[in-house]
């Protein structure tokens, strides 16, 4: 409650630690004429995982894209700051050579291109990551499936297949959206088993999940967002213990 | 009456609008647009751009086909004065009726499909109605030669009140001749009544739901709510402004030829409506008159002309001017077309009566002030 | 038999020429998603590239001999070509052959139109509707053609063909049939040859090279390719250009069949949009496809037997076709749902 | 171009302003049409005459526009007494000496037909409501000439048809108000059909390729009706649209078609396009039918022997008038345009010249711009010396009699203006017909009020 009421009283999250690994301050974003991200601000230091939770419609993934810089939303006002780089100033393949690497709610699998060819695209450009060999010796399913069209793998194939076209880059900072979504308890475990290994690795993240105690599982903080706004800030432990806020805000 | 009534704004534009329409041999006077030929051509593309626009700017349909109506127009109003009488009433109205039989059946079957593949295939049927015209259909259309009058031809309803005369008849109406100055004011005069019909599609519930379909189509029919027949309705609308203009163009000239359904007269029309402003009651009208100017005047200038306007240049620099203004008029006048095109898209995105807005923005007088806090109260009013 | 060869041909042929202007006008959809109405003014551009070098290479000296009189009575003008002067014998050779070396000249040539036309005006109409981008491109495409007609005329350039491809071969001979049964304009041969190694070139290109990955990738999901760091403007922006090539060199070619005036573009617009829609807006595949569909079934439609059969059937073959496909198969022959449809 | 400098409307708007308007007496047209004031439409009252020369500058025909406009130029200079005067000293009528029509001086004003009918009405109206022109003149086209005739007609404005040659011109769609100069498609025939016979024997197959419209359509009745005389056999008629480009489609049916001759009824660029395209898919080094096949061209002028370069050799087909043809006139005509253009002159440039000369000779004959008494000075009117011989003006029909000169491709042209050869000359006698064949009538002398 005490952190609830910090965020009220001041409207942004109070990091006590310097310099953050990264740091959003006061974003605003549009979809056309639409005010969608109303000022949000938070911090997480190196390999933290954040939990952005919050309804539907609470501008959850307007905000991961925001941060991704693509063209919708638009950014209107307030800066992002990754490792002392202003990713507000840059364009979406400028922050993925960055380190930024959202991996979008759908997937977004590349139609008409092979397995392989997803993995490859990701590696065009400067800044790449694992290597394709690492890649299938984590994700043995793709290799079988390297030749195969992407679009026309399982729900859960194609999620691996996004998480790993991620890993192919550089990651400094790791947006998922949903990674849950849609797919059957047995593959949930699946993917929960890939997000416990990059956890390990380190790897800084933000995570937004509809499955809200999924996500809280995996992460270390959590900020609530409510039509836009930072609605709560503090440790995910915190929240997953406090039934009242988890009903007010996530409605479980 | 109930019928005539309309929001005072729309009104005050119908009035200036009469005014402006049938003073124009006065103030067209220093354009040198003054002659009937042109006059008549002013008002009958106005006639076609307001029909259009019914289609396009309240729905958004873009038909890249509708001079094909015009052309049924023309040949149906000639053919009715060959058969039946050189009165311009039953060549009227069997015009319109004809625009809109054939914006029925090719609506019926386009409106099946909608945005660019909509517009293919209007341009289709229309780039058939053409070919077709101008080949197999020569015995119906006269082909390249264009369909005219002979003095042989039967004219039942006229036959009965007397002989022909030695020489063609021209069309008259109700036994007055029509010509240069009479036709123009006709035509005059069913612009103003098409243009006040259109003001009242505009704000009626009609016109509304026309709105809707162009705002959200999709939204619309996941509520089950079949928005073809109203995008029909004013497809056939428009078809039969088509026909009327049409009609009117085989009364100030009888003849009708088949390149008046060219794609390239499609294309003009969709150009005046976007040049002037799309979905704007006044703003395909202007639209209408500058490209008709242009290529009617500009396209009539030459080099004598443009050495008396720089003629109070010294000399040197007076022939350099008129050498690369020469390249813009005459036959360059489609280089001058396509520049204020690209000019008016790039800069001026709703097309002229954008720059009037922007004009009455920038300058706001009392009264016009007053015209845009009301416009923002009402945005669908039609300007 | 040896008459529906004859007119298969043609329809391949003409067929090539359609498919090779709808594959620039796809490319340019499917990558940069504009409605470019300048495509045509860009196949013009490409033929003027060969009536351009052919007259710089034909530039002649001009000296006035007092002492011989032209048939009306005035001194005669004698015409020295200027090519034979620099580069002998040669030159006679690079005048024969001005059409396929023209190649070298509208490569880079449009290439750099397209890349200014992309950058200069098109870029800012990526956000803007259809419709804009219909107007702003076919204003575009007036004022090129106009500046054509300012500096080459109203009247066309006749290019000859290489003295080598002049006449006609014996088609019917190579496959086995009774000499001259089947023959067919050399040139022609050519211009379908060429047709299928330019789209094979594209389509190997998009198929087996990164870049062309990258390109596919960002027709199917401009997005997504952002989202791996990869500038697809810059790419997109390329593309334009190698369309603007394509178009060209079919230009080029084009110019000993149908002597280029500046009209050309907007006499082949209507009808490669036509080819477009039937392929289906954005596939590169629909485009060939229909492009060989349409020019085989104008070729069969213009023969007297058909044309007895249907009255004024090879003046709207075409649109038919259009009609009938657009019916029947909602999005062409290949196109994807949603493109286009709003 | 230097022609535009003097093409103004003496009502032209720009200059003058809406005071020069008022001045020059448009204004009072503007409630009441009686106020047009004078007893015929576009009486010239000042000390100028307008003329309006119609010509297609795009289009299939637009070579042949441009050579017109050239020597309408040409015409009117010599009119107003400047330049070396042309044809006017060979000209059998001795009325015109330099100083204008009537003592008005001459101007012109011109207009784009587009080789269209409905533009080409447009741009007449614009002449004759707005610019005050008297006199029409143009075409290049029979479509767009049957159109402004009958536009002509209705204004009462006299139409000096320029190159047009359809059988409908002065046939079944004969005007008061229109002449023609020109020869049409019936005495092409009579003049090609005995050299094609003589040339290629009686045993032969024809194959038609017609532009769809009027002109294309008497053509190919016409050269039909000749060939057959002559005992040849038509295989085929096939209509292709004007401006086409490509005609390759058509083309190809003719090699399976087993005819050995094809007869090509297209002018201008579309003439230029399915010769070369012909000559490109081998007809020209074919065997067919145990023959040579051969390619014949019935309207032939220099303009298109130029564009269609070597395909044009050795193939037949007639022309109105040629520039090296030796008669005083015709030399005077070639010797005073070559020295203004550096080329010589076409035959559209040469009958719209004559047009020219034959209207303001009518007028001073008359004494007068009042249109029915320059037609009767038109009608049956004899004269000689512009270039074809002695030529009769037929009051029956407006239609000109006068030799047909039936012109052959040079294999070997000695420089790149002589491509044609005149093989041979059909007499004016051969070419006479009765009026009566084609129909049609001239309509009332009554001027109109434009």
């Amino acid at each position: 409650m005490s952190a609830l009421e910090k965020v009220n009283e001041e409207g942004v999250s109070i990091s006590t630690e310097a310099t953050p690994f990264f740091a959003v301050s006061d974003i605003h974003a549009y979809y056309g004429e639409s005010y969608i991200v109303q000022g949000v601000s938070f911090d997480i230091q190196h390999s933290e995982i954040l939990a952005l939770l919050g309804r539907n419609g609470a501008g959850k993934t307007s905000t991961l894209r925001t941060l991704a810089r693509l063209d919708n939303p638009s950014l209107q006002k307030g800066e992002i700051w990754l490792d002392g780089m202003p990713v507000h100033r840059m364009r979406a393949f400028e922050a993925s050579r960055a380190g930024i690497q959202l991996v979008p709610e759908d997937r977004r699998i590349i139609q008409g291109l092979t397995v392989e060819e997803n993995l490859t695209l990701a590696q065009v450009a400067p800044g790449g990551g694992w290597d394709l060999d690492r890649i299938y010796g984590h994700f043995p399913r793709l290799a079988e499936r390297r030749r195969q069209e992407g679009t026309t793998l399982s729900g859960g194939e194609q999620q691996m297949l996004a998480i790993a076209r991620a890993l192919a880059r550089d990651i400094k900072l790791l947006l998922l959206d949903e990674p849950y979504e849609g797919l059957a308890p047995v593959i949930v475990q699946e993917i929960e088993g890939i997000l416990q290994e990059i956890k390990q690795l380190g790897i800084t993240t933000v995570i937004v999940e509809q499955n809200a105690v999924a996500a809280l599982k995996l992460a270390d903080r959590a900020v609530i967002l409510d039509t836009g706004e930072v609605a709560y800030s503090g440790s995910a432990q915190e929240v997953l213990d406090n039934a009242e806020l988890r009903h007010e805000y996530l409605a479980i | 009456m109930d019928f005539l009534r309309l929001p005072k704004k729309d009104l005050i534009t119908f009035a200036v609008f009469s005014v402006v329409v049938l003073t124009m041999p006065i103030w067209l006077q220093p354009f040198g647009a003054a002659y009937p030929g042109l006059m008549q051509k002013f008002v009958i593309f106005a006639i076609l751009a307001v029909g259009f626009n019914i289609l396009f700017g309240l729905t958004g349909y873009l038909s890249f086909g509708h001079a094909a109506f015009l052309g049924v127009g023309s040949y149906t109003a000639v053919w009715s004065f060959k058969l039946l009488t050189m009165d311009a009433i039953p060549a009227l109205i069997f015009a319109v009726v004809m625009g809109g039989v054939f914006a029925l059946a090719i609506g019926y079957v386009s409106l099946r499909r909608s945005g660019i593949y909509f517009s293919i295939l209007t341009l289709a049927f229309a780039q058939m109605s053409y070919n077709l015209a101008y080949s197999v259909l020569t015995p119906i259309t006269n082909g390249e030669t264009a369909l005219q009058l002979a003095r042989t031809d039967p004219r039942i309803i006229d036959g009965l009140f007397g002989e022909a005369g030695a020489g063609l008849p021209s069309p008259s109406l109700l036994g007055a001749n029509l010509n240069g100055f009479e036709a123009f004011y006709l035509c005059a005069v069913v612009l103003l009544v098409s243009f006040f019909i259109a003001q009242k599609i505009f704000v009626s519930p009609f016109g509304m739901m026309l709105r809707a379909i162009k705002s959200n189509q999709t939204r619309m029919s996941y509520t089950g709510f079949n928005t073809r027949p109203y995008a029909l309705a004013a497809f056939v609308i428009s078809g039969m402004y088509a026909g009327l203009a049409g009609g009117l163009l085989a009364i100030t000239d009888p003849l009708a030829g088949a390149e008046r359904m060219q794609w390239t007269a499609s294309g003009e029309i969709v150009l005046m409506t976007i040049l002037g402003g799309v979905g704007t009651m006044i703003g395909p009208v202007i639209g209408a008159w500058l490209i008709k100017y242009l290529e009617n005047i500009f396209s009539a200038f030459n080099e004598g002309t443009l050495h008396r306007v720089f003629s109070f240049l010294p000399d040197g620099v007076e022939e350099w001017v008129v050498l690369i203004a020469s390249k813009f008029v005459g036959e360059g006048w489609h280089l001058t077309l396509g520049l204020v095109f690209m000019l008016v898209v790039i800069f001026l995105p709703g097309g002229i009566m954008e720059g009037v807005r922007r004009l009455r923005a920038a300058f706001p007088s009392g009264s016009s002030a007053r015209r845009n806090r009301r416009n923002e109260l009402n945005p669908s009013a039609a300007e | 038999m040896d008459a529906i060869l004859a007119q298969l041909l043609n329809g391949l042929d003409k067929g090539g020429a359609y498919a090779l202007i709808a594959l620039g006008l796809t490319l340019v959809f499917g990558t940069l998603g504009v409605v470019n109405f300048a495509h045509g003014a860009l196949f013009m551009l490409g033929a003027f590239c060969a009536v351009a070098f052919r007259a710089f290479i034909t530039m002649e000296t001009v000296t006035i001999d007092e002492t011989q009189l032209s048939p009306w009575g005035s001194p005669l003008e004698v015409r020295t070509p200027m090519a034979e002067q620099w580069f002998g014998e040669w030159g006679a050779v690079m005048v024969d052959y001005s059409v396929p070396i023209s190649i070298l000249v509208a490569i880079p040539v449009m290439l750099l139109i397209g890349i200014a036309m992309e950058r200069g005006l098109i870029k800012h109409f990526y956000k803007r509707t259809h419709a804009e981008q219909i107007l702003v491109t076919f204003g575009l495409a007036i004022v090129l053609q106009e500046l054509v007609k300012t500096f080459f005329g109203p009247n066309p350039w006749p290019q000859p063909v290489p003295a080598d491809f002049r006449g006609a071969a014996d088609v019917g001979a190579w496959i086995g049939l009774q000499a001259g049964a089947v023959t067919y304009p050399l040139w022609r041969l050519v211009y379908l040859l060429f047709s299928v190694v330019v789209i094979g070139a594209v389509f190997a290109f998009l198929r087996f090279t990164t870049f062309g990955m990258v390109v596919r990738a960002g027709m199917a999901d401009r997005e997504t390719v952002g989202l791996l760091g990869i500038n697809i403007d810059r790419r997109f922006t390329i593309m334009f250009g190698i369309a603007a090539v394509v178009a060209g060199l079919a230009g080029v070619m084009y110019t000993p069949l149908l002597p280029p005036n500046y009209h050309l573009g907007m006499d082949f617009l209507v009808l490669s949009f036509v080819v477009v829609v039937v392929g289906g807006m954005g596939s590169l595949p629909g485009a060939v496809a229909a492009g060989f569909l349409l020019g085989i079934l104008q070729s069969f439609a213009s023969m007297t037997q058909v044309k007895a059969l249907i009255p004024g059937i090879d003046q709207i073959i075409i649109y038919l076709v259009a009609v009938i496909i657009l019916l029947v198969m909602p999005r062409g022959l290949l196109g994807r749902r949603g493109v286009m449809e709003g | 171009m230097s022609f535009k400098k003097r093409g103004i409307s003496r009502r032209s708007v720009m200059k003058t302003g809406l005071a020069g308007i008022l001045a020059t007496g448009v204004s009072p047209m503007m409630f009441s049409r009686g106020a047009w004031g004078q007893e015929f439409c576009n009486a010239p009252t000042g000390d100028t005459v307008t003329l309006g020369f119609n010509v297609p500058l795009t289009g299939a025909y637009a070579d042949e526009g441009a050579d017109e406009l050239r020597a309408f130029e040409l015409a009117v200079e010599h009119l107003n007494g400047e330049g070396d005067g042309g044809m006017i000293p060979t000209f059998s009528s001795d009325t015109l000496t330099g100083n204008g029509i009537l003592g008005k001086r001459v101007e012109f004003v011109t207009g784009d037909t587009q080789t269209q009918s409905d533009a080409a009405r447009d741009s007449a109206r614009r002449m004759v409501e707005r610019d005050g022109a008297v006199m029409i003149s143009g075409g290049s086209s029979s479509g767009v000439a049957i159109a402004v005739q009958g536009l002509c007609q209705e204004m009462g404005v006299i139409f000096m048809a320029a190159l047009t040659h359809s059988n409908d011109t002065t046939g079944k769609d004969k005007r008061r108000y229109g002449f023609r100069h020109f020869f049409n498609a019936y005495q092409t025939g009579v003049g090609l059909g005995p050299q094609l016979g003589a040339a290629y024997g009686p045993d032969r197959r024809a194959y038609h390729l017609t532009a769809d419209y009027t002109w294309g359509w008497t053509t190919e009745e016409s050269v039909m009706a000749a060939t057959e005389a002559q005992g040849w056999e038509t295989v085929e008629t096939v209509r292709t649209p004007v401006g086409a480009g490509d005609f390759s489609q058509y083309i190809t049916p003719v090699l399976n078609s087993g005819a050995d001759v094809l007869i090509l009824n297209h002018y201008g660029f579309d003439g230029i396009n399915s010769l070369t395209q012909a000559v490109q898919f081998g007809l020209k080094d074919r065997q067919a039918n145990g023959k040579d096949f051969k390619i014949v061209l019935p309207l032939v002028s220099d303009l298109m022997a130029a564009g269609a370069g070597d395909a044009m050799q050795e193939v037949y087909g007639t022309s109105n008038w040629y520039w090296s043809l030796q008669d005083e006139g015709s030399k005077a005509f070639t010797a005073s345009f070559g020295a203004k253009y550096g080329q010589p002159p076409s035959q559209a440039a040469h009958t719209s010249y004559v047009q020219t000369l034959l209207y303001a000779d009518a007028v001073e004959r008359a004494g007068t711009f009042y249109p029915p008494e320059v037609i009767r000075a038109l009608e049956d009117y004899e004269f000689d010396g512009l270039g074809n011989g002695p030529t009769l003006y037929r009051g029956s029909d407006h239609q000109c009699f006068k030799d047909v000169y039936v012109v052959q491709g040079k294999a070997e042209p000695s420089n790149q203006f002589d491509l044609l050869e005149v093989v041979n000359t059909a007499s004016r006698d051969s070419v006479t017909y009765d009026p009566a064949i084609f129909g049609g009538e001239l309509g009332p002398y009554d001027p109109g009020m434009c």
